[in-house]
């Protein structure tokens, strides 16, 4: 079974630091047919070039970081966390 | 208590707000923006955050240092946007009875902001490059994984 | 810098005057007196000081600390007199590029303070009674060794 | 030899925290015949009644610690230094 057959989601992207800037935008809204956060940001990486592998990041949803296998939901709020730098 | 701000972080009004008669020590870190990192001299920092997280994150570890700890206080704040060289981009704050406590706390809170809380910087050198830290992926390309 | 002052440290003065575009992180150590010590309330702290000898220990110590560590900056001040609850005794402030050094740098120096400066500290109590810290006696004469 | 044999010494002696109370004084100028300051503080000792032993306290002369053994000499200021308790 593909995530396609199963029909797109509407999720809201946030994107910070080298990836923000990857990308030119800090947030957008997506339809995607990715079925899991692991699945939408290769998708993404893809499109946009974005130079983190997921190894390196880890991912939030509606501001709790989650496992990168969680599958995504109609109206998720997600934000690809790159290595953090505070301090 | 763990708060981010895009304001200057005021150490005076940080400090006074700890003062407690239980308290017999008191250890404070700052972060300054310093002049210069691995040889390269810095003209200023951006910091960038995840509010909502980085506050959620914050408090968290605000809370496990009061659960390892014997403390009486403990304030973290961090600065977000752009900063000049001498600005302090972090601020803990601790209070216990006794300095072993407050040192070991102030401690751990710093390491673990460091490494948890969803705060990103870059730096803006004075040769007109910058660069996010942390960030760099130049070393993986090189061994063959472009960007697809 | 070490210094021994009787008027009330002033920590927003010290603390703003090791600011240093070198430095990247900035430590500092207070001792408050606290209301209470080993289960008895405490009403004030009475310091006193060998003066002449408590400027050159403390000085000693720091170029101690400045030679064990590399730092930006180090000062220490200890307050004499008589201390109400909450006041500061001590302040050290100590910075360097990174928190590593200075972290163990302030615990350093206010360690070696409280062990080798001759300053000495009598506790006044709500019960009316006081006491000189360390300078207790009682074990030694029950063994039989009492003043000639 | 005794020191009396070699005559008196005037040394001006400081006392801090629980010495100065039990001596009362903070300071003093005294002629002594005793040789070093170890034999000088067991000589006030048993004047005055000081609880804490030699063995607790370190001796400065002239604003220098120096070992309890030293000699003294005419015009040293002696402060006997109580176990400390700053911070």
């Amino acid at each position: 079974m593909s995530a396609g057959a199963r029909g797109s989601r509407s999720v809201k992207l946030q994107y910070f630091a080298v990836l923000r800037e990857q990308r030119g935008v800090a947030e957008e809204t997506l339809e995607t047919t990715a079925r899991t956060s692991s699945d939408l940001y290769e998708e993404l990486r893809a499109r946009h070039g974005f130079t983190l592998p997921a190894a390196r990041l880890r991912v939030a949803i509606n501001d709790s970081f989650v496992p990168w296998d969680r599958e995504l939901a109609d109206g998720d709020r997600v934000a690809f966390i790159p290595p953090v730098a505070g301090g | 208590m763990f708060k981010l701000t895009h304001d200057p972080l005021d150490s005076v009004a940080l400090r006074r707000a700890l003062a407690d008669p239980d308290a017999g020590a008191c250890v404070t870190f700052e972060g300054w923006v310093r002049n210069s990192n691995e040889g390269r001299k810095v003209l200023r920092l951006q910091y960038e955050a995840h509010g909502a997280l980085a506050e959620l994150e914050g408090n968290r570890i605000l809370a496990e240092a009061r659960s390892r700890f014997p403390l009486t206080g403990a304030v973290a704040v961090h600065r977000a946007g752009t900063l000049g060289i001498g600005e302090a981009a972090v601020w803990v704050g601790v209070t216990g009875e006794h300095r072993d406590e407050a040192f070991s706390a102030a401690r751990f809170i710093i390491d673990e902001i460091k490494a948890r809380v969803p705060i990103w910087k870059k730096e803006h050198y004075a040769d007109g490059s910058s660069e996010w830290l942390n960030c760099a992926t130049r070393g993986e390309h090189a061994k063959g994984e472009p960007p697809a």
